[in-house]
């Protein structure tokens, strides 16, 4: 028998530095460190705010002072990534059949984006009142 | 030498085979299934099918007329009670597979869809748009999955029956990917290897289709049968060959020369109308068709591409939302290899080798002269081809005779069979084996697989084309004669055990040599012109002499020796193959006098 | 036809030879319309016939031919050397052990294939009296795109997944299990699950979608996949309503 | 259910939870940083305290801070299987408690307001 089928190593830590698409496969997958990391601060938030005016008062000094905005604009743009990500993929999970043919998966992206649009003008507008 | 004990070996896992072997798992599980295929079963050419496959289905189809159609496409070489049989069967084997989830096209209404083809005076083509084989494959084989006494043996590449005294007794494979010669003993073989195309440079024929199963039936005493009859496709792809189903002129599509004129109107298909009429025109059978292109070519009417002469199929007017639907593996395939987009220009097409109407010689019943052996699919003569087969009627064959072959098998082997005697089984085992392993290791040889193979394809097109005369082929004999001769002297460089191709492109060559000389040799002896065997210096049918099908029985030494035997007639006295507008006027008068004679028919 | 001289280095490996897989380039003549699977013939034709690869129909439909090209796993009778500069790299696909030169050792795709019973599983047996099942051009288009799928292996090669874990049953089987799941003939759903919604099935993929990107047949598995996650999702929480704890 | 994962329960929240990051999150994010320094007034603790007193939105901040939480969780227990790390049962064992524990927290904090 000389049959030997060769099994060519995988890195189990590295194999996304090979190719481009994996790369941005795991940008999208650390997107969750960030979201996260925003969440826990709007926990730690909504403790300070309950802890009266000048706990909360000195939570907002310091996610407005330079490291905090730096904090969340790095935090922003990982959301950004995972909101491209997310919306892109949208027509492959849920495809829709709207009269027997199917919704061409460009038109439900397109919508997506139309309905994020709406929602952050929305949540805008609350914030601004 | 392992050796593998099953009742009945399947060798090719295509359409034919794997109908075959579900036949015998439904009909006795008890029964031991050996599926023994050189590639992966989805790989079998059966995939590589388009148009579609026929069987009667709609109201205002008969039985009879699809016989009708089926005999006088065969140019009346096909053997009426096997065509009667076929018929019948068909439409309940399509229905069949329909319940085991082949996707067909469907009708607004949820009922199969059928389309026209070549030759078919009625819609009556199932389809899955323009993958119908490749549905039928994966569906057979995904259906096989569920039935544990079908044991699959993938790659192995089979190269010698096991014959005592007249009777099967197994059959010998090359496990591939180790090299290993395994001896299968079995007391039924059915061998499903399918076609030979590849023994012509331009074909529609995958590698795989070299013709194996034929060399190794032929080698044990199986005559091949209606060898001359190739069939050329008229719409292949030049320089690839690449098919354009035949689907896309059931669709409409028109073939038009250079000068942009229907040119088929020329060779009695007219009249030309715009919309596609049955049995005429673009509709009539691939034969007619592919001589067409050759008269065209002799008048220089033809298209120049890179890769030689070519008519065009034109498709435009079919809208680019019916090609879509209907048609877009077929546009997928013209845009990738040919550059054109047929929504938008018409494309060049050339006929291409595309099918043997001969094969192992089979009776009704997929028997053949050797006890438990059966063959079935493209590699067979049942014969309901003739000499010219209807496109779509193939992928039928090989389930309304796959189930036959596999019941008849079982009948076979429940009547009891004779004992074997297993000292010499294996005893040819080793020669099998010896043989195999004495091309492997040859060091002394001067020829080259691939110088012989190009020598041999280019024979086979110059000597054994759409027109032949007594001195092409009898230049094509001596040709192949010598290159048999040579082949003795092949010399692989490869010689690893594992997965070697160029051995087993070398048993494949070998093959191929044996084929192609039956198809010469048959084709100087019948000095007439049939359905696709075309005689320059023979020009027309001679029923007197050649109503008849030609067997070629091997002769190790020599070339074979070619003898006759009669066709089966039953409802269908040979006439004038006639298509378009004579062929219809034909049909109306003979309807006429059918109906004249019924009233003296009933008051008998 | 001017002809166009490429560079074509190929990883090799014979068993019988070599410890372990090593480059070697060729030199050939190519037309410049030819993919590179007619390179790869003319090699073993003309320079060396030991050169060992799959292939059958050279019309993108049989899936025996897929290789890696450049790095990226595609059907090699579907790759045209026009598009390549005058050297290119030809490799056996990724996650799969190879057998010899580019062929790859396929028996652990086959049982994962057969494992998802990939056949119509009927309520009830039909008769050929009863005749074909109804389905609508809709009910077809349904599940159809899923049925396309060749079996080339260039989805299993691009998926990294795939590659961290031996077990998972991968994309183009689960594919197949949702084109049956999807069939109006078939309610065979619960009994697949057991793959489909083991941890090995839809749960090992984490929709990289390298799949679909590669797919030649534009079966998108990824879609499949992450549809089959939502159907077992919905599975799972019903079978607690209607008191499932089985 | 012989052998059926138990992933729908963790996988469910964390579609959930993806689908509501990724409308709401950018813009979250934005009213936080950027529109508070231009706009001081919107994170007066007058405004906020108001705003988190309401009970329909205490119920939806619960809501979207709780599932964007299990999102990154799961989301990192493959993104650690990604970068190698092989101890998946430990994995789940931190990152779930962990959001588990500040979705508990979140509800916690907004009864007290
Ligand atoms: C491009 C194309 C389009 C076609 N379109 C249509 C159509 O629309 N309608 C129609 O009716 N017909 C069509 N045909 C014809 C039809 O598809 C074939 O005749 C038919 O599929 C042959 O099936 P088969 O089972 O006999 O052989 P195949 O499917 O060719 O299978 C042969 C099997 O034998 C095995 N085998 C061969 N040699 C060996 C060996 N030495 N050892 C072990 N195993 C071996 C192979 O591995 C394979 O499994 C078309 C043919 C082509 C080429
Ligand atoms: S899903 Fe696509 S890539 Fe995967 S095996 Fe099937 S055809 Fe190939
Ligand atoms: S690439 Fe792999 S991880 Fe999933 S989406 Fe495709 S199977
Ligand atoms: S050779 Fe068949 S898919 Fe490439």
């Amino acid at each position: 028998m000389s049959r030997r089928p060769y099994n060519r190593p995988v890195s189990k830590s590295k194999w996304w530095t090979t190719q481009l698409r994996y790369q941005h496969y795991m940008l999208r997958e650390v997107t969750c460190i960030f979201i996260g990391a925003y969440m826990a601060m709007l926990v730690w938030g909504l403790m300070r705010l309950s802890q009266g005016p000048e706990a909360w008062e000195a939570y907002v000094a310091g996610i407005l002072s330079p490291i905090g905005i730096i904090f969340q604009l790095i935090c922003l743009g990982f959301a950004l990534v995972n909101t491209i990500s997310w919306f892109n993929v949208t027509p492959k999970a849920m495809p829709l059949v709207v009269g027997g043919e199917r919704v061409p998966g460009r038109t439900i992206v397109v919508a997506h984006y139309a309905v994020w649009g709406v929602v952050s003008v929305f949540v805008l507008a609350i914030a601004g009142l | 030498m392992e050796i593998i004990n099953t009742d009945i070996a399947i060798v090719g896992a295509g359409g034919a085979g794997l109908r075959a072997a579900i036949a015998v798992a439904q009909a006795d599980p008890s029964l031991n299934v050996a599926l023994i295929s050189k590639v992966y079963p989805m790989r079998s050419h059966t995939c590589a099918a388009e148009g579609g496959a026929a069987g009667v289905a709609g109201a205002n189809d008969s039985m009879e007329y699809h016989f009708n159609d089926t005999v006088s496409g065969a140019d009346w070489l096909a053997d009426q009670d096997a065509v009667e049989f076929f018929i019948e069967e068909a439409p309940k084997e399509l229905t069949l597979i329909e319940h085991w989830g082949c996707p067909w096209s469907r009708t607004k209404d949820g009922k199969v869809a059928v389309r026209p083809f070549g030759g078919m005076k009625m819609e009556r083509t199932w389809y899955a748009a323009d993958k119908s084989g490749f549905h039928i494959l994966h569906t057979l084989f995904q259906t096989s999955l569920q039935f544990p006494s079908i044991r699959r043996y993938d790659e192995f590449f089979s190269t010698d029956l096991i014959v005592q005294d007249g009777v099967c007794q197994g059959v010998t494979a090359m496990e591939i990917r180790t090299g290993e010669m395994k001896l299968f003993k079995a007391k039924s073989v059915i061998i499903c290897t399918g076609g030979a195309g590849r023994i012509y440079p331009f074909t529609t024929n995958g590698a795989i289709k070299t013709g194996d199963g034929m060399a190794m039936a032929y080698k044990a005493g199986i005559p091949l049968k209606d060898m001359e009859f190739v069939q050329y496709h008229p719409t292949g792809l030049p320089g690839t060959g690449i098919l354009l189903t035949e689907g896309c002129r059931g669709e409409g599509g028109y073939m038009i020369n250079k000068d942009g004129y229907r040119y088929l109107q020329d060779y009695g298909l007219g009249p030309a109308k715009p919309e596609p009429v049955k049995k005429a025109m673009e509709l009539g059978p691939r034969d007619r068709l592919s001589q067409a292109f050759w008269h065209e070519m002799q008048k220089g009417r033809v298209v120049e591409t890179r890769y030689g002469e070519a008519v065009l199929l034109d498709m435009r007017h079919l809208g680019e939302k019916l090609i879509n639907e209907r048609l877009p593996f077929v546009r997928d395939l013209a845009k990738s290899y040919m550059g054109v987009d047929v929504v938008d220009e018409p494309c060049p097409v050339r006929p291409v080798v595309h099918y043997m109407m001969g094969g192992i010689h089979t009776d009704i019943n997929t028997a053949t002269s050797i006890k438990g052996v059966y063959a079935v699919g493209e590699c067979a003569c049942v014969t309901i081809n003739g000499a010219n087969r209807l496109g779509s009627n193939s992928l039928t064959e090989l389930l309304v005779f796959g189930k036959k072959a596999g019941h008849e098998a079982i009948g076979y082997i429940q009547g009891g069979t004779a004992p074997r005697d297993e000292a010499d089984a294996e005893k040819q085992g080793e020669a099998a084996e010896a043989r195999v392993k004495g091309i492997l290791n040859r060091t002394d040889g001067k020829e080259s697989v691939s110088v012989i193979r190009r020598e041999l394809n280019d024979i086979m097109e110059y000597g054994c084309g759409i027109y032949r005369d007594a001195n092409l082929l009898t230049e094509a004999c001596n040709k192949i004669a010598e290159l048999r001769d040579r082949f003795k002297d092949v010399q692989i460089k490869d010689k690893s055990a594992v997965f070697n191709t160029a051995l087993t492109q070398a048993l494949e060559l070998e093959a191929m040599i044996e084929v192609s000389q039956s198809v010469a040799q048959s084709g100087l002896a019948r000095t007439e012109s049939r359905g696709a065997h075309q005689r320059l210096d023979y020009p027309a049918r001679d029923d007197a002499k050649f109503l008849c099908h030609s067997m070629a029985h091997y002769n190790p030494n020599a070339e074979p020796r070619i003898d006759y035997l009669d066709v089966v007639i039953t409802k269908s006295q040979p006439q004038e193959r006639l298509y378009g507008a004579a062929g219809e006027a034909m049909a109306k008068k003979a309807e006429q006098e059918k109906q004249e004679k019924q009233p003296v028919a009933a008051a008998e | 036809m001017a002809e166009r001289k490429m560079q074509v280095e190929v990883l090799r490996y014979d068993p019988d030879r070599d410890t372990e897989p090593r480059y070697q380039t060729y030199e050939v003549g190519c037309d410049p319309d030819w993919v590179v699977l007619d390179a790869l013939t003319k090699i073993k034709d003309e320079i060396d016939d030991s050169l060992s690869f799959r292939w059958s129909c050279h019309m993108a439909v049989c899936g025996s031919c897929g290789m890696t090209v450049n790095g990226e796993p595609v059907l090699s009778c579907k790759t045209f050397i026009r598009d390549f500069p005058d050297k290119i790299k030809v490799e056996p696909l990724d996650n799969f052990p190879i057998e010899r030169d580019l062929v790859v050792v396929m028996d652990d795709f086959i049982e994962k294939f057969e494992a998802v019973k990939p056949y119509i599983i009927p309520k009830e047996p039909r008769s050929i009296e009863q005749g074909t099942y109804l389905q609508t051009p809709a009910q077809l288009k349904a599940y159809k795109q899923y049925s396309m799928c060749i079996n080339c292996l260039c989805c299993y090669a691009a998926c990294p997944q795939v590659a961290l874990n031996d077990d998972f049953i991968g994309p183009a089987a689960l594919a197949l299990a949702h084109r049956y799941n999807l069939d109006t003939r078939d309610v065979g759903r619960s009994a697949r699950e057991d793959v489909v919604a083991a941890h090995e099935g839809v749960w090992e993929c984490s929709f990289v979608g390298a799949c679909s990107q590669v797919c030649p047949k534009d079966v998108d598995p990824a879609a499949a996949i992450q549809q089959s996650k939502i159907a077992s999702t919905t599975d799972y929480f019903t079978s607690f309503i209607t008191g499932g704890s089985k | 259910m012989p052998g059926r994962s138990h992933k729908p329960i963790v996988w469910g929240l964390f579609a959930g939870g993806g689908t509501v990051a990724a409308f709401l999150a950018p813009v979250m994010i934005l009213v936080t940083s950027l529109f508070a320094l231009a706009v001081p007034s919107a994170l007066s603790y007058e405004t906020m305290s108001a705003f988190a007193g309401n009970w329909l939105i205490k119920l939806i901040l619960f809501g979207v801070i709780g599932l964007q939480l299990w999102h990154a969780a799961h989301r990192l227990r493959i993104t650690a299987h990604d970068f190698g790390v092989r101890a998946d049962t430990a994995v789940s064992w931190i990152v779930y408690p962990v959001a588990g524990v500040l979705t508990i927290l979140t509800a916690l904090f907004l009864l007290m307001i």
